[in-house]
């Protein structure tokens, strides 16, 4: 286990440095001079040169990487080209506002899209089953930013006014007191992630309850609850975490369409604002940041599913 | 007045058993009757699909998905199975009527500690004391010869072995102490010494708690000397039933007939003859008696009306309205075959293997293996599970390159690994697979299945060509050429094995090494390929390596025998003598926990 | 030599006609669910809206025909956007190519997905590791991420849709079939045909493919669904396609403003999107179910 | 110049106030312009000049006509226009408690001047000699210019907000109304009320104002409407219904010269070298179409000069308004050789509705067998980089314009963003001619520029634009305003609580 473990650390690590490569090489492979875009009209010669310079834009490109990387590892992010803060400062506040984000949403999303899973496959081929299916494909079949849409105008604007339509967040104010800015934007990614991870532990359980061990279970006269806590439920427990982290990891990047369309202060927003304003460091950073994320809770994922499942944890020795 | 008395004392009674599939009116078994005393084993022995499964279940009430259980009665222990309903029910399985299952594996949950699941079943029937529950398990560890460390108990399933799974499923069988347990066919897939043990364990735990036990197989010889009583069930009716010895010398009815004689014995060389014909679909129940299709001493009454049990003796019935006839006409099989073709001497071998030595990644399995094949001969190499006779057979085929050593075949020398070796060394060894159904791709046909060698390795000319060989081939393994276009799925098990043995044909070989191709399948279907195998033998003038663990298969059909322990060849020689008079404890060993059935 | 040849080709053909029999076993099999039948009958309708739209509109896309705005009926049958164009046409015009760059997107995608997944899954070895770890890296790049970057650097143009798509889809589709391969190789169909020296890459299409046919179609549902929703958002987020020409996911964006005036331009396109996806997910449960496998879909990020 | 005077909003509506003002309050404002704030320093675009932090020297009022701001006097020597007086107000403090003086001035001026900072508005002030300024006194400031320029406040008007010496943008200080508490690039400014301002009375009356960036049009108008901002500027035409049905909602309508504008690459070996193919694209265009499509009818026909002579005096006022002519379009076309021509139109949705006016474009040109193909910049940022200064077609825009900003910017062959390429030697010298002209001879050399630009010049000028703002009753003092930028030029000061 523990060689399992460094082992997948290492491969995180090394997943992290190669998409650092990609992220960089793609950045700094912007067609004309990425000074020269970034200063637009204002471009006076006197300007691009001392641009070009603080970019390190006049030396080699293995150079150029070597320097960005050995700062990323100091911690130092560089500096934004279009705002000339320091990218730390810029984006800090909207990491923590994603994470807040996400983690709010797993909190909400898994337990509910669980006990769905579970319900539904106890309840198969009935009413509530079909309706919960039903539901969850127009779910899937609806583009996210529908949603959206649909909830600023049902919550915020035309039906209700309860909530507020964009998600304005004073970073001075302590996050709980601007709760209501939250709600919308998790409402969407709980409702979007609810139908991957319903539907996995779904499939899962019924496999579970059509398992040998579970009719063996029953003829042993361990009584119905109990096959299904005991006996379905610890089966399930891998795939269910597997899923669970792979739509948390999923969510990482769809985040981007949510936070636009509720102009939610966060790096999915950054990252797109990042690319429209051409503000390579930002978009170095945010690129790896959400890569990590990705990667981390990928990793964190197979571990889980390896830690939950007896089979496998034997293998990994 | 004494048949009073003898009802009071049954563990357990059942009439009228009926089962139907839920969705349709088809009827899967019905009029099922039987009672036990306690400490009294029936066997339930009938070919796959007679419903034996169906009828272990329904005595605890449960039926499968997609099954219904709708008429008759099972009383254990006076209380009536059937009529009870949910919890009531429920609190009766396991405490009064287990089950163990057939695929101890999967029957266990694979998350859960092997002490977990040993305690829940008493937790769920009211021993919750942890003292008491630590105490009976320890207990019945030790009759089913397991550990009961903590260690142990900590383990998953898949941490332990496959006999030791099959030991820890009986345990939670009896663990409750019930009156009655249904044993579903514990042993398939166990090598016979494995099996040897766990049959003499059921028998002892029965005796011991004063249990009932059905036990489940489709192996007459192995319930033959285990069971007091025997039902033959076909078709899903118990088409006989009486008292083992009963059965075993003096059956009633010519199924159980066929199903005795299909059975080899370790013992001496007998001429093996099997049942013909298949059974039909169960939406199609014939009218009149369900044998009659496959029967030869069926007359026109036997197709009509219905048929009723003729008493033979004291308890022993069977549904055959020709009992005398059959019980009159000669058993088939007490002819003592001989081989034809005559020993032959050591060193004339067509295959010869000199020092050689396999490895898994450096785990050496097979140590200096010398053997000889000699030319014509059926070479039977057998030995238990895990000693390594797949392995030899896999480096023979070319399947396996982690080897060292020397092989020859007619005299020329032959690679490790197929790839390395010319067409004509590929065409002239052969290998067939233990698991047909693995062994035939499901998405592809049976005849592109058979052209693959064909088109690989032979010289055809054509698709016209082709197709004349696959049937010639089909026709040569006794399958209908119709069957060609049919997938690997719509076959039975019976049907592939020898679609395999085609395909291997294809290549007209001289050297075909079988590995186990009749472990997975019926006694009876058994039989029949082996005839097929013997057949093939003398017209094609093959040189067999037989690979099996059964010591009654290597007495039917091979001329020699190498026995293979833990890697290393123990002795070899003649059939008759190395079984006759087995020289290594090993050997003896594996004779006497061979099952067979006694009919002398 | 020459007559195994034609034998060969001879079989082969035969072969490919049984393949197809089998892979139309399954779709037959899949047919005969309900929802088998009515996924094929939305996606169908869909795919006919998209592409047979265009010879039924009234309009060209981006003739302007009418006052900004217009409601149904003031010469047009389903109202104007607001620049005045036939919202019909557009709706009859901008399913074609979002849809047949999904459906590219996914074969590419696939296809290669395959061809990687069985190198790795047949080979294994040094090449196999280091293409799995190499996709797994891929995987961990959210797709729609990696699609906003290339387009932001390299321009919009359909080919880098189509590859950034297909590229995220490689790591799943090649993960299926490297699992279902290595469940293969082992078996006894595929060890015969390495004993009998039958060529690799015959092995590979005629014992391993057909075995993993029914995962990966289910698979190509999934991912084509997934091509949408991609294409969609991209061009929601403004990466779409070039006007005049116009797509659903452009007609949404250009019309959310006036969801609540006039919701048919928005609407429509989206329910397009979503009747064409609902049947998708339909088919390739019946598809999976037909061929039983599990309910359990692939993790769809 | 003189001006024509804007029509009157809807001031009821807008409730200009009466009476005393009542103090207090914040005022969150979510301004189209601030989304694109990356920075606070006043001088650059993207920078700090909409925020109320900074005050300017001079500025145009609502009706566009030049206003004192921190300048008392901004006047050039009688006789000579290249020899200019600044002198700022007694007593103005800056934010750190400085008072406000000469060297101030010629800080901001210098800064502005300096190349390695790109201030925007240093094209306009090119005749400003750095060597050439001089403090008189405390508070005046003498410039000497390389050559006369009569229009010189007019280049103040916009980016030239003033700073105190040694102003460090990361930490920004200024004269203005309220104080930088905090800002977050694109996302939000909060300031607080500058007690110590400058203006009479009590403004400003605002305790608080808060700048909102909001990267959508219609995520403004839901911030609206769902109550979180209290006024938004540059709405979009398609969401006025939904603010309209909102009683507790006032929409201000401004009529503005901000323009869109199709500027022709004219440059030797181009597509509209040829003036006739300029002159044809002027026939082809069905100017009310675009405006009733693009504008929803708010706005008028435009004259292809960019500058409307109700707000700049120097504008021909008698030009006539330019009429579709498809047949003689086409005859040009034929004269020209340039028949059925296939020209690339450049454009990037930098306002709301551009991609849609290109769209508009293309369909019309098809009527004189033109044929636009779109070369989409999704990139914003992308707009003005080399690709500029190359394009045969492009659209640009323009907040109201005067015809000195239009010429210096624009027309002039040296002109900084003269992406057209546009070079007409008389309009150079009727320029040079009008700069040095004193008093009110600049008007008439410039309404001869103004012809010329309409008949011939780079630009296809179809329409100008009405804009629209939205804030709640519960505050008052905003009213219309011509100059095509923020709510009140910017002017949150004289915002109060209703
Ligand atoms: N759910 C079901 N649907 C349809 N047929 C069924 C179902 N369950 C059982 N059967 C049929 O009932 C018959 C009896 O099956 P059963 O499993 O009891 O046989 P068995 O004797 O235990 O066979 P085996 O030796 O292979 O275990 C078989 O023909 C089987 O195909
Ligand atoms: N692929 C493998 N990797 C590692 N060890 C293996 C592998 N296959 C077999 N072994 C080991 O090699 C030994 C011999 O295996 P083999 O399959 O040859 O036995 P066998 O006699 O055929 O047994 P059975 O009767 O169960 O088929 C066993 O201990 C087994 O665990
Ligand atoms: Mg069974
Ligand atoms: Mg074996």
């Amino acid at each position: 286990m523990k060689r399992m473990l460094a082992a997948r650390v290492l491969f995180a690590l090394l997943t992290l440095v190669i998409i650092s490569i990609v992220v960089f090489a793609a950045t700094q492979a912007l067609p004309g001079d990425a000074a020269l875009v970034q200063l637009g009209k204002q471009a006076t010669p006197a300007a691009l040169e001392s641009l070009r310079a603080r970019m390190h834009l006049d030396q080699p490109l293995v150079a150029q990487y070597w320097l960005w990387l050995t700062d990323l590892v100091h911690g130092h992010l560089g500096n934004s080209l279009a705002t000339n803060m320091s990218v730390g400062a810029l984006i800090g506040d909207r990491v923590a506002n994603t994470l807040v984000l996400l983690v709010v949403t797993g909190v909400i999303a898994l337990p509910l899209a669980t006990a769905l899973g579970i319900l539904t496959a106890i309840r198969r081929d009935r009413a509530a089953d079909h309706t919960a299916s039903v539901v969850m494909l127009v779910i899937v079949a609806i583009p996210e930013f529908v949603f959206c849409l649909l909830f600023v105008a049902l919550f915020a604007t035309n039906v209700l006014h309860v909530l507020p339509a964009v998600s304005l967040i004073d970073p001075d104010q302590p996050l709980l007191s601007q709760a209501s800015a939250f709600v919308l934007p998790v409402l969407t990614l709980v409702i979007v992630s609810l139908p991957y991870i319903a539907r996995t532990v779904r499939a899962c359980m019924l496999e579970a309850l059509e398992s040998d061990y579970v009719a063996m279970a029953r003829l042993k006269g361990v009584p119905e609850r109990q096959v299904i806590v005991k006996h379905a439920l610890p089966a399930i427990a891998g795939p269910v975490f597997q899923v669970s982290a792979q739509t948390l990891a999923y969510l990482a990047g769809g985040i981007v369409v949510v936070e636009t369309v509720f102009q939610f202060p966060g790096i999915g927003f950054a990252f797109v604002q990042g690319i429209q304003s051409r503000d390579l460091p930002v978009v170095q950073a945010l690129a790896l940041m959400l890569a990590a994320v990705y990667v981390i809770l990928n990793s964190v994922a197979d571990l889980g599913t390896v830690a939950m499942t007896p089979t496998l944890r034997k293998g990994a020795r | 007045m004494t048949a009073v008395a003898e009802t009071v004392k049954q563990a357990i009674e059942v009439a009228d058993l009926r089962v139907d599939l839920a969705d349709r009116d088809v009827n899967v078994v019905r009029d099922i009757g039987f009672s036990l005393r306690p400490g009294q084993i029936l066997g339930v022995i009938g070919e796959s699909g007679s419903g034996k499964t169906t009828v272990g279940s329904a005595l605890l009430g449960y039926a499968r998905p997609g099954t219904r259980i709708t008429g008759g009665s099972v009383v254990v222990d006076g209380v009536d199975v059937l009529s009870l309903r949910g919890p009531a029910l429920r609190k009766r399985r396991g405490e009064l009527i287990s089950y163990v299952p057939q695929d101890p594996f999967s029957s266990l949950n694979p998350c859960r500690r092997l002490g977990a699941q040993l305690a829940e079943t008493l937790a769920v029937h009211g021993v919750d004391s942890k003292a008491e529950q630590r105490e009976r398990i320890e207990r019945i560890l030790e009759d089913v010869r397991l550990p009961s460390t903590k260690e142990f108990l900590r383990r998953y399933p898949h941490e332990i072995s496959g006999g030791q799974q099959q030991r820890i499923v009986i345990a939670m069988g009896f663990i409750c102490n019930p009156k009655v347990v249904v044993l579903d066919e514990p042993t398939t897939g166990l090598d016979v010494t494995t099996q040897a043990h766990v049959l003499r364990m059921v028998r002892e735990l029965c005796e011991r708690h004063r249990t009932a036990g059905i036990y489940v197989s489709h192996d007459l010889a192995v319930v033959g000397g285990l069971a007091d009583r025997i039902g033959v069930m076909y078709y899903g009716r118990l088409v006989e039933a009486g008292p083992a010895d009963a059965i075993v010398r003096a059956a009633g009815h010519p199924y159980s007939r066929g199903l005795i004689q299909v059975i080899p014995d370790p013992h001496r060389r007998r001429v093996l003859s099997s049942v013909r014909g298949r059974v039909a679909p169960l939406d199609e129940r014939p009218d009149g008696c369900v044998f009659a299709a496959r029967c030869d001493l069926a007359e026109p009454e036997c197709r009509t009306g219905e048929i009723q049990p003729v008493a033979l003796e004291s308890g022993h019935v069977a549904m055959c309205r020709r009992t005398e006839v059959v019980r009159s006409s000669p058993p088939a099989n007490a002819a003592l075959a001989a081989r034809v073709s005559a020993p032959a001497e050591a060193g004339q071998g067509f295959l010869s293997v000199r020092e050689l030595t396999a490895s898994y990644s450096g785990y050496q399995v097979l140590k200096d293996i010398g053997l000889d094949v000699p030319r014509g001969l059926v070479t039977a190499l057998v030995g238990e599970s895990g000693s390594g006779k797949t392995t030899l057979g896999r480096c023979i085929a070319g399947l396996h390159e982690e080897a060292t050593g020397a092989m020859t075949v007619g005299g020329s020398p032959l690679r490790f690994g197929a790839r390395n070796r010319s067409r004509e060394e590929r065409r002239t060894v052969q290998y067939i697979f233990q698991n047909a159904s693995e062994a035939l791709n499901p998405r592809r046909s049976v005849r592109d299945s058979i052209a693959e060698p064909l088109i690989t390795l032979g010289s055809v000319a054509g698709s016209a060509e082709l197709d004349e060989r696959v049937d010639a081939l089909l026709d040569d393994v006794a399958l209908n050429p119709r069957l060609a276009t049919r997938r690997p799925s719509e076959l039975s098990g019976g049907e592939r094995q020898r679609v395999t043995i085609a395909r291997a044909l294809a290549t007209d070989p001289s050297l075909l090494v079988c590995d186990e191709i009749t472990s997975a399948l019926d006694v009876s279907v058994q039989a029949s390929i082996l005839l097929l195998i013997e057949r093939l033998c003398a017209e094609k003038n093959l040189t067999l390596l037989f690979v099996t663990h059964n010591l009654a298969v290597v007495r039917a059909i091979a001329d020699r025998v190498a026995v293979l322990d833990t890697g290393v060849i123990v002795e070899e020689g003649a059939v008759d003598q190395v079984l006759d008079s087995p020289q290594h404890a090993y050997t003896q060993a594996l004779l006497k926990d061979t099952p067979a059935l006694d009919l002398d | 030599m020459t007559d195994v040849e034609t034998a060969e080709a001879a079989v082969g053909e035969r072969t490919r006609h049984k393949q197809r029999g089998g892979f139309g076993l399954l779709v037959r099999a899949a047919l005969r669910r309900t929802e088998g039948r009515i996924g094929l009958a939305l996606v169908v309708l869909v795919a006919a809206v998209a592409f047979l739209g265009p010879f039924f509109s009234p309009h060209s896309a981006s003739e302007l025909i009418s006052a900004p705005y217009a409601l149904p009926g003031d010469g047009t049958v389903l109202g104007a956007d607001g620049l005045g164009r036939d919202v019909l046409s557009r709706f009859l015009n901008g399913g074609n190519v979002i849809l047949a760059l999904a459906l590219l997107a996914t074969a590419v995608g696939v296809g290669a997905g395959v061809v990687l997944g069985l190198i790795a899954g047949y080979r294994r070895g040094v090449l196999g590791q280091v293409i799995m770890r190499i996709l797994d890296i891929v995987l961990s790049f959210p797709s729609l991420l990696l699609a906003l970057l290339f387009l932001s650097i390299i321009g919009v143009n359909w080919w880098i849709i189509v590859v950034t798509i297909a590229i995220s889809h490689i790591p799943y589709v090649a993960r299926v079939v490297e699992s279902g391969s290595l469940a293969v190789i082992g078996r006894g169909f595929v060890q015969y045909a390495e004993m009998i020296g039958v060529p690799r890459r015959r092995i590979l299409v005629r014992e391993i493919l057909p075995s993993i046919v029914a995962p990966l179609t289910v698979q190509f549902g999934i991912r084509v669904t997934w091509s949408i929703g991609i294409i969609s958002s991209l061009a929601y987020l403004g990466f779409g396609r070039q006007p005049p020409s116009v797509d659903w996911g452009m007609m949404i964006s250009e019309n959310q403003s006036m969801l609540l005036s006039n919701p048919l331009p928005v609407l429509l396109p989206v329910a397009a999107i979503a009747v064409i996806t609902v049947g998708a997910n339909l088919l390739t449960d019946a598809f999976g179910q037909a061929a039983g496998l599990s309910g359990r879909r692939g993790q769809s990020a | 110049g003189c001006s024509g005077g804007a029509p009157e909003a809807d001031s009821a509506a807008s409730g200009v106030p009466s009476g005393p003002r009542k103090r207090g309050g914040t005022f969150r404002f979510a301004s189209a312009s601030f989304n694109e704030a990356t920075g606070a320093d006043p001088e650059l675009l993207g920078g700090g000049s909409s925020f109320p932090c900074y005050d300017q020297l001079v500025k145009w009022d609502a009706n566009q006509r030049l206003q004192l701001e921190l300048a008392e006097e901004f006047a050039p020597d009688p006789k000579d226009a290249s020899t200019w007086t600044i002198r700022v107000r007694d007593g103005v403090e800056f934010h750190n408690g400085k008072t406000l003086g000469a060297d101030d001035v010629m800080f901001t001026i210098n800064r502005i001047l300096d190349p390695k900072l790109g201030a925007a508005a240093a094209a306009l002030l090119g005749a400003i000699d750095p060597a050439g300024l001089k403090k008189l006194d405390k508070r005046t400031v003498r410039l000497k210019l390389k050559y006369p320029n009569s229009q010189l406040p007019d280049g103040f008007t916009s980016f030239c907000g003033v700073v105190p010496v040694g102003f460090d943008p990361r930490n920004p200080v200024g004269t203005g109304a309220f104080r930088q508490e905090s800002f977050i690039p694109h996302q939000q400014w909060a300031g607080t009320r500058n007690p110590h301002y400058w203006r009479p009375d009590s403004a400003p009356y605002l305790d608080r104002v808060e700048l909102i960036g909001l990267s959508s049009p219609v995520a403004a108008v839901n911030a609206m409407l769902s109550g979180q901002v209290d006024a938004i500027d540059t709405v979009l035409i398609s969401q006025l219904p939904r603010l309209k049905q909102r009683k507790d909602l006032v929409v201000v309508e401004s009529q503005t010269g901000s323009v869109q504008f199709v500027s022709m690459n004219c440059r030797k070996g181009q597509l509209f070298e040829d003036p006739r193919v300029r002159k044809a694209f002027k026939l082809m265009l069905d100017r009310q179409q675009l405006v009733n499509t693009i504008y929803s009818g708010h706005g008028a026909i435009g004259n292809d000069v960019g500058v409307f002579p109700q707000w700049d005096s120097a504008c021909d006022p008698g030009l006539p308004p330019p009429a579709q002519n498809l047949d003689q379009a086409r005859a040009l076309l034929r004269e020209a050789g340039k028949e059925g021509m296939t020209v690339p139109l450049r454009v990037a949705e930098l306002l709301p509705g551009m991609t849609e006016t290109a769209q508009v474009l293309i369909e019309q040109a098809k009527k004189i067998g033109v044929t636009i193909t779109l070369d989409q910049v999704r990139d914003n940022a992308q707009f003005y980089t080399g690709e500029y200064y190359k394009a045969q077609l492009q659209i640009d825009y323009a907040s109201t314009m005067s015809m000195y900003g239009g010429a210096e910017y624009y027309w002039l062959s040296d002109a900084g963003y003269n992406a057209a390429g546009y070079a007409d030697p008389e309009v150079d010298s009727l320029f040079k001619q009008g700069l040095a002209a004193t008093g009110a001879g600049y008007d008439a050399p410039l309404r001869k520029v103004s012809r010329i630009i309409q008949d011939e010049g780079p630009w296809l000028v179809w329409g100008r634009q009405n804009v629209f703002s939205a804030f709640t009753r519960k505050f008052t003092g905003i009213t219309a305003g011509a100059g095509g930028g923020s709510l009140n030029e910017y002017g949150l000061w004289n915002v109060s609580l209703a």
